[in-house]
């Protein structure tokens, strides 16, 4: 077969999802017939990604048949832009990093569509749902295929446009346009640093003659700059910080993470599929991409770790108390993507990528087990109301089962091959790089060990027992019903949990399937010489993140204390889902126990640290104080003289607040109280009279000659 | 040294210019025939139909060699060439939104005359190589704007309007033509070419140089709307009839941008390769350093409290000068490139913004902000104009992929060339900021109810038309700038 | 006969003097738009003094001639004839004050530290109608025509804003 | 004998008392007034520059047209005056203030 032909024809790999985006997308705007047809608008979209994921086989066929050296292939489209001595085409670059992604964005994405059918049928917003879901895949495609900086940050903001509009696709709910609207200022803050390190990058490669944003010449020319500073740092090291802080908005790293478990408004398949397995993996394929300017600056790559880590414990901790079956899932999403950083932080490119490919397959089994759940539950998702569904849900319960055993990290599923492997690298960096890594090794194993015990203690509240035997415990002001995922279907006569309709079941088993083999596509070296087996995946990626720095390949001798780490953690996660298990079956009166002696702890893990509060108590509270007073000194001042000195005078003081508070708090709330004060004062200068109109352009001119005469 | 042309040499380039007066002493002419008279759309499409000559004798006449014409009064290069297409262009909206406003239905002719009038004064303004032609010009444009912001009949904002503009109008050009006198009294010419030739030859103290351009900024400076000579604007665009409104924030914007930039460039730099230097120690940089940092941070920060909606596109447009600012203080090719470009981005997007507002507050008779709210739930008609408005917000605040975005990303990247890195962080921070204003109208239209249950109309077949194609030009020319950019690089070379 | 001049200089600079300080701070509208006439006429003197003399004829013209008939018509149309109290009075004064003060102080150490351009040895006066005309008609046509542009539409605008006026009532 | 930097100074002198009555005016046609000084001054720099380069007729078609378009600026701005007189019942500015904020 000539798999020449996906090569040449790459670029309906992103143009298919988008055609399906614009029939359906036209026909929903201006109400035309064809979209009535549920069937039709389905077949549509899930036609475009399956026509879109053969094509990504059959890229990634092409690829594999040719010699490592070659596999990076640009296919150049038009120049899309050129201003001086910028200059970015619209071009794709196929290599063995974009085709993972692309496999597990279009196939992934494939199944959630599928998976869709059946979840959304009763929505009366079908075809809106499969235009956004497709529009989403034509972003998300771009951005992992785009060959240079600024297509990668069109996509990156694309896929968030689409994050939002899916957050609050059923925009009559409030909490849900508000998820959205916060969502969208969180990750405002993370595109700000994202532009300024994109555009440090830039003039600085720029003044050392090799002005450009694509990846394969910044990549060439990348080693010029690598010991030019900036104010005393490392321009390099700056720039892997600040694109890092890009990521974290983006794949939800502390602490810019508050948005995605708020994010969870959504639809589940969104959850699903822009929430675990593709979106947030933005940042890490971003790092990924990037390796080389990362590998140069590893101060920057301790930070990406040391976050990666924190974030990986800190989201499982809250995991423990969760009592929403996906926020259960959305704090395990941060924790994992956590790992996925950690990896990256440790230089081990290609296992945080291998992470990211296993988490896809059996988060998105997860997600999408949960949705059957739900919709099973007739939209609960509280799990204390749950209970005893393994009978009614025999294919959602084995599925999910299968999934929460591969994240947990149990040999021989897929979790435990990419975890381990990172685990080990960030081990073994201990050894070659920092001591500080054996604290991060550590964060990592308890983290792994927490994540094994709230997935269990989940699959136990959800599936074992007797329906609704906890019901008790929900505290009467909670017991709302279906707050999320409500669209207002359904004839409810009958509330018998159901098995859902085979388009789910069937993206359940696919998604359980791969979460279980998906492993031994990245045997480790460790375990795999003794059969001759090879990582593929790591020899897959070679290619492109061969700049790994001293501690990749090697691998001829295998020190004992991996495979006594390999035991560890395995034994580790045995036991956590053991004692999740055990907990939330057979003796019940344990956490419970718990709970009752440490109280304090376990509310603790219940309000997710307080974060929330902590803002608001510590940004939001004391700028308000500060509101209050400036208000107060306002009215004074005002009451006085009502004039264009006293304006003057007042806008001083608010510009000195302004700055005392950014210092001082600098935090989301706050400053834009602060610059909403700002702009009310200098409002007032605009007081409705010409005479001081003018009298301020006089005292401009006058200010102005001043600055410059003296 | 380049071509110098006498008066009839010249006048083969200003026909344009000629038709355009033809056409304003020919709706005079044509007012007086009382079946013309009756016909309420005539006059405008007379207007419409000389605008189009315009234009394409803009095109025709770009075949002609640069030179100096009128013996150096004005130039004809190719940076002239481009504000005669945007003047046309925008005043072709201009004239379209007139026709569709109601408050505008019972104008007579001399409104459409005086119209024309404007645009005549746009590229002579940015053609202006002489102190006098640019004062004229200046004139021209503003005293005929006084007229038609007052051309509501008994309204007390359009009147409150029209006075504040003329008093702050007729006092910013007295400081810009003393500013204008300083530098002749250095320079002993009047002549922008001559005056950075002699400024070359005689090396002089930087007093009198900054303080004579200091003053004249105060007269481009009132035209673009820069801090501290903006006050006019928030009250003059707000009491105006909404169409003069969008076209003040447009067509003389845009000629103030181009008379600033020629200005500076010709008389007070000398080209060093790529970059301009500026003559002596004349601060040029630091100076509109400051005003832009100024003005776009108080044009964000106000508009955030608007409630008005043509009060909050006010101090949007104001912010928007200011990004432009940041460019001038770049004071390279690129910045020249940028600005350009980003004038046609505003334009493109700011008539569509305004064009929806319009229509939004006819509709509801208020120019509340409060009115588009729910405008997404009432009918096919209000998903359009929200879906739209959404668009042209997107792109005001500089979101990908519309032509917003590609703008700012021109002007910053001029920005950042200069090595200019505080400015350009505080204009990316000041993007952050008008998100807020702009977000608001969006969460207004989406999620809020509407207050009322009629189903949204444009009052016109149309307009949604129009509108449509403003907003799929805003997206477009987000992808495919190349076109755009390349008339934009062959117009930024200023004679001289 | 330099101390003639002089003293020609000195009179009407304290003419325009007084009448820009009646202008700004009278109380009453009717005598600041008088002291106009004073501003003006010893500008158009100053002119003369600087032979412009073209110049000083037509400040007399349209200023006084015409701007001035305009105001006063202006003022008295506004405040009613038989309104006694035309008044003009000031806000702000006290913060404008001591901006303008210092503006002035910049003024003047500009004026005295630059080295404008001046030709070494001053030539005699001559008529400049003749010079003005032929300027006017060759280098400056095109400033010239603009400027009937201008004044039609200004007429136009002006009769406009105006006609509404009498219409109204 | 009189220098340049004598009629520059009264000239200045001029220019700062229009900004002045501008800028603290309430009367609408105040204001026009302290306008009207804002560009005797401009235009008498002009000619005073004029003649003392040896430019005379430069600066006196300059200083001519600031007369001219200042006549036609008057014109405009005094009927405007009138409208806000009509719609206000006075040209008192301070009252004149429904826009603002």
């Amino acid at each position: 077969m000539n798999t020449q032909f996906f090569i040449d024809y790459a670029w309906i790999i992103p143009l298919a999802p988008l055609v399906g985006f614009l029939i359906n997308g036209i026909g929903t705007f201006l109400k035309l017939p064809y979209v009535r047809s549920k069937t039709v608008v389905h077949t549509i979209a899930c036609g475009a990604l399956l026509l879109s994921f053969i094509f990504a086989v059959g890229v990634f066929l092409h690829l594999s048949s040719l010699e490592p050296e070659a596999r990076s292939i640009t296919r150049y489209l038009y120049t899309w832009l050129q201003v001086g001595s910028l200059k970015a085409d619209a071009a794709f670059l196929l290599d063995p990093l974009s085709s993972v992604m692309m496999l597990i964005i279009t196939g992934v994405g494939f199944l959630i569509h599928v998976y869709s059918i059946g979840y959304m049928a009763d929505d009366p917003s079908y075809s809106r749902f499969f235009t956004y879901l497709n529009l989403f895949c034509f972003a998300m495609l771009l951005l992992v295929m785009g060959d240079n900086l600024l297509m990668l940050f069109i996509g990156w903001e694309g896929v968030g446009l689409c994050s939002y509009l899916l957050i609050g696709f059923w925009f009559k709910e409030k909490a849900n346009a508000q998820a959205g609207m916060k969502a969208f200022v969180v990750n405002r803050i993370g595109d700000f640093a994202f532009l300024l390190g994109m555009f440090l990058l830039f003039w600085t490669m720029y003044d050392y003659g090799h002005a450009s944003v694509t990846f394969k010449e910044i990549g060439q020319h990348v080693g010029l700059i690598k010991d030019v500073e900036v104010g005393g740092w490392p321009v390099l090291v700056l720039v892997g910080i600040l694109l890092f802080i890009g990521a974290t908005g983006k794949s939800a790293q502390v602490p810019l993470y508050v948005w995605l478990p708020d994010a969870m408004a959504g639809p589940t398949p969104v959850s699903g599929l822009i929430h675990a397995a593709t979106m947030v993996t933005a940042g890490i394929y971003m790092i990924g991409r990037l390796n080389f300017v990362y590998t140069l600056a590893p101060e920057a790559l301790v930070v990406v770790a040391t976050v990666g880590a924190v974030t990986a414990l800190f989201a499982a901790t809250i995991g423990f108390a969760q009592n929403d079956i996906k926020k259960v899932l959305a704090y395990s999403t941060v924790s994992q993507l956590g790992y996925m950083f950690l990896g990256m932080g440790t230089g081990a490119y290609a296992a945080g990528i291998f992470h990211l490919m296993t988490h896809a397959f059996f988060k998105a089994c997860l997600f999408l087990g949960s949705g059957s759940v739900i919709l099973g539950m007739h939209h609960e998702q509280d799990m204390r109301k749950m209970g005893g569904l393994k009978k009614y849900m025999p294919v959602t319960y084995w599925t999910f089962l299968l999934a929460t055993i591969a994240i947990a990290g149990i040999f021989p599923f897929s979790g435990f091959f990419s975890k381990d492997e990172i685990l080990w690298k960030a081990f073994e960096a201990g050894g070659h790089i920092s001591s500080w890594y054996y604290v991060l090794w550590g964060l990592g194993i308890a983290g792994a060990m927490g994540t094994a015990f709230y997935m269990f203690r989940a699959v136990s509240m959800t599936f074992y027992g007797e329906l609704g035997a906890r019901a008790h415990e929900v505290p009467a002001e909670e017991a709302s019903h279906g707050h999320d995922d409500d669209h207002g279907h359904h004839g409810h006569g009958d509330h018998t949990p159901h098995e859902s309709p085979k388009t789910m079941t069937f993206a359940l088993s696919v998604l359980a399937l791969l979460s279980v083999v998906g492993g031994f596509l990245g045997i480790p070296y460790a375990l795999g010489h003794f059969f001759h087996v090879p990582n593929f995946f790591e020899h897959w990626l070679e290619p492109v993140l061969n700049h790994g720095g001293g501690h990749h390949g090697g691998h001829h001798s295998v020190p004992p204390i991996e495979y006594g780490l390999m035991i560890f953690s395995v034994a580790i996660a045995l036991t956590a889902s053991y004692l999740g298990y055990l907990f939330y079956t057979k003796r019940q009166d344990l956490p419970k126990k718990f709970v009752a002696k440490f109280p304090k702890l376990h509310a603790l893990a219940l309000n997710k640290y307080y974060v929330d509060e902590i803002y608001q108590a510590l940004v939001v509270n004391n700028l308000l104080r500060l509101n209050n007073f400036l208000s107060a000194f306002d009215a004074k001042v005002v009451d006085g003289a009502v004039n264009a000195v006293g304006s003057v005078v007042r806008v001083y003081s608010r510009v000195m607040g302004f700055w005392d508070a950014t210092f001082v708090d600098g935090l989301v709330n706050g400053v834009a109280q602060l610059v909403r004060q700002l702009g009310r004062a200098l409002r007032k200068t605009q007081t409705g009279r010409i005479q001081n109109y003018l009298y301020v352009a006089m005292l401009g001119v006058v200010i102005l000659m001043i600055w410059r005469m003296l | 040294m380049m071509q110098v042309l006498n008066n009839q040499e010249s006048l083969w380039y200003f026909l344009p210019e000629l038709a355009l007066v033809a056409t304003f002493v020919l709706i005079f002419i044509l007012d007086l025939l009382p079946s013309i008279k009756n016909q309420k759309r005539a006059l405008p499409i007379v207007a419409a139909i000389g605008v189009v000559f315009f234009l394409g004798l803009s095109v025709y006449v770009q075949q002609f060699p640069q030179a100096l014409l009128f013996h150096g009064m004005i130039v004809g290069d190719s940076f002239t060439d481009f504000f005669r297409l945007f003047a046309g262009v925008s005043t072709l909206f201009a004239l379209y939104f007139s026709v569709k406003s109601k408050e505008l239905a019972k104008v007579k002719a001399e409104y459409w005359a005086l119209i024309l009038g404007i645009a005549l004064g746009l590229p002579i303004l940015a053609a202006s190589n002489n102190l006098l032609m640019i004062y004229l010009s200046l004139e021209l444009v503003s005293i005929l704007s006084y007229v038609v912001v007052g051309s509501i009949y008994g309204s007390r904002a359009s009147s409150e309007a029209a006075l504040k503009y003329v008093l702050y109008g007729a006092t910013a050009s007295g400081i810009m033509i003393y500013g204008l006198s300083l530098l002749f009294g250095v320079s002993g010419t009047l002549d922008a070419i001559q005056i950075k030739a002699f400024l070359l030859s005689h090396p002089m103290e930087r007093l009198p140089l900054f303080i004579g351009l200091l003053m004249t900024m105060a007269g481009f400076g009132y035209k673009v709307s820069m801090v501290p000579f903006h006050m006019w604007a928030p009250d003059v665009y707000q009491g105006a009839p909404t169409p003069v409104t969008s076209y003040l924030s447009v067509g003389p914007k845009a000629a103030g941008f181009a008379i600033l930039l020629r200005f500076v460039y010709t008389a007070l730099t000398t080209h060093n390769g790529a970059d301009f230097e500026p003559i002596k120690s004349v601060d040029i940089s630091g100076l509109m350093s400051v005003f832009a940092v100024a003005t776009m941070t108080l044009g964000n920060v106000v508009a955030m409290w608007q409630k008005d909606t043509k009060r909050m596109l006010a101090y949007s447009s104001i912010a928007h000068a200011g990004y432009m600012l940041m460019a001038v203080a770049a004071l390279n090719q690129q910045a020249i490139e940028g600005i350009l470009f980003y004038l046609s981005a505003y334009l493109v997007m700011n008539f569509g913004a305004f064009g929806v507002a319009q229509a939004v507050m006819q509709e509801s008779g208020t120019q509340d902000l409060e009115s588009f709210k729910g405008l997404a739930k009432r009918g096919s008609k209000g998903s359009l104009a929200a879906l739209a408005m959404t668009v042209f917000l997107i792109s005001l605040t500089g979101l990908p992929p519309t032509i917003g975005f590609v703008g700012k990303f021109v002007l910053f990247s001029a920005v950042l060339e200069a090595k200019l890195y505080v400015l350009a962080v505080i204009g990316v921070l000041n993007s952050v900021v008008s998100l807020y204003y702009y977000a608001r109208i969006i969460k207004y239209m989406y999620f809020d109810d509407p207050l009322s249950e009629d189903k949204f109309s444009f009052g016109s077949r149309s307009y949604p038309v129009l509108i449509t194609f403003l907003a799929l030009a805003t997206l477009a020319l987000g992808l495919f700038w190349e076109p755009l950019s390349v008339v934009v690089k062959n117009s930024a070379h200023l004679l001289s | 006969m330099p101390d003639l001049t002089l003293l020609i200089f000195l009179a009407f600079s304290g003419l325009i003097l007084g009448a820009c300080l009646v202008l700004a701070f009278s109380k009453n509208l009717v005598y600041s738009a008088f002291s106009l006439l004073g501003t003006f006429t010893g500008v158009a003197a100053f002119f003369a003094l600087l032979g412009a003399d073209f110049l000083a004829i037509a400040q007399l013209l349209v200023y006084i001639g015409g701007i001035m008939v305009l105001y006063l018509f202006a003022v008295l149309m506004t405040s009613g004839i038989a309104d006694v109290k035309v008044t003009n009075r000031s806000i702000g004064l006290k913060f404008a004050l001591p901006v303008a003060v210092i503006l002035f102080g910049l003024l003047a150490k500009l004026i005295f530290s630059t080295e404008w351009f001046v030709v070494k040895e001053l030539p005699e006066a001559t008529p400049t109608t003749a010079s003005i005309g032929n300027t006017l008609l060759t280098q400056y046509l095109l400033p010239f025509e603009l400027a009937s542009v201008l004044l039609l539409g200004v007429l136009v605008g002006a009769v406009s804003l105006g006609r509404r006026e009498v219409k109204g009532d | 004998m009189i220098s340049i930097q004598h009629y520059l100074l009264v000239s200045a002198a001029i220019f700062v008392l229009g900004l002045l009555t501008v800028a603290t005016r309430r009367n609408a046609l105040g204001i026009l007034l302290g306008t009207e000084l804002v560009l005797n001054a401009a235009a008498l720099n002009m000619v005073i520059f004029g003649r003392y380069s040896n430019h005379m007729a430069e600066g006196s078609i300059y200083a001519l047209f600031v007369i001219v378009l200042a006549a036609a600026e008057a014109a405009v701005a005094l009927a405007v005056g009138l409208m806000i007189y009509r719609n206000f019942k006075t040209i008192d500015t301070v009252e004149v203030d429904d826009l603002k904020g």
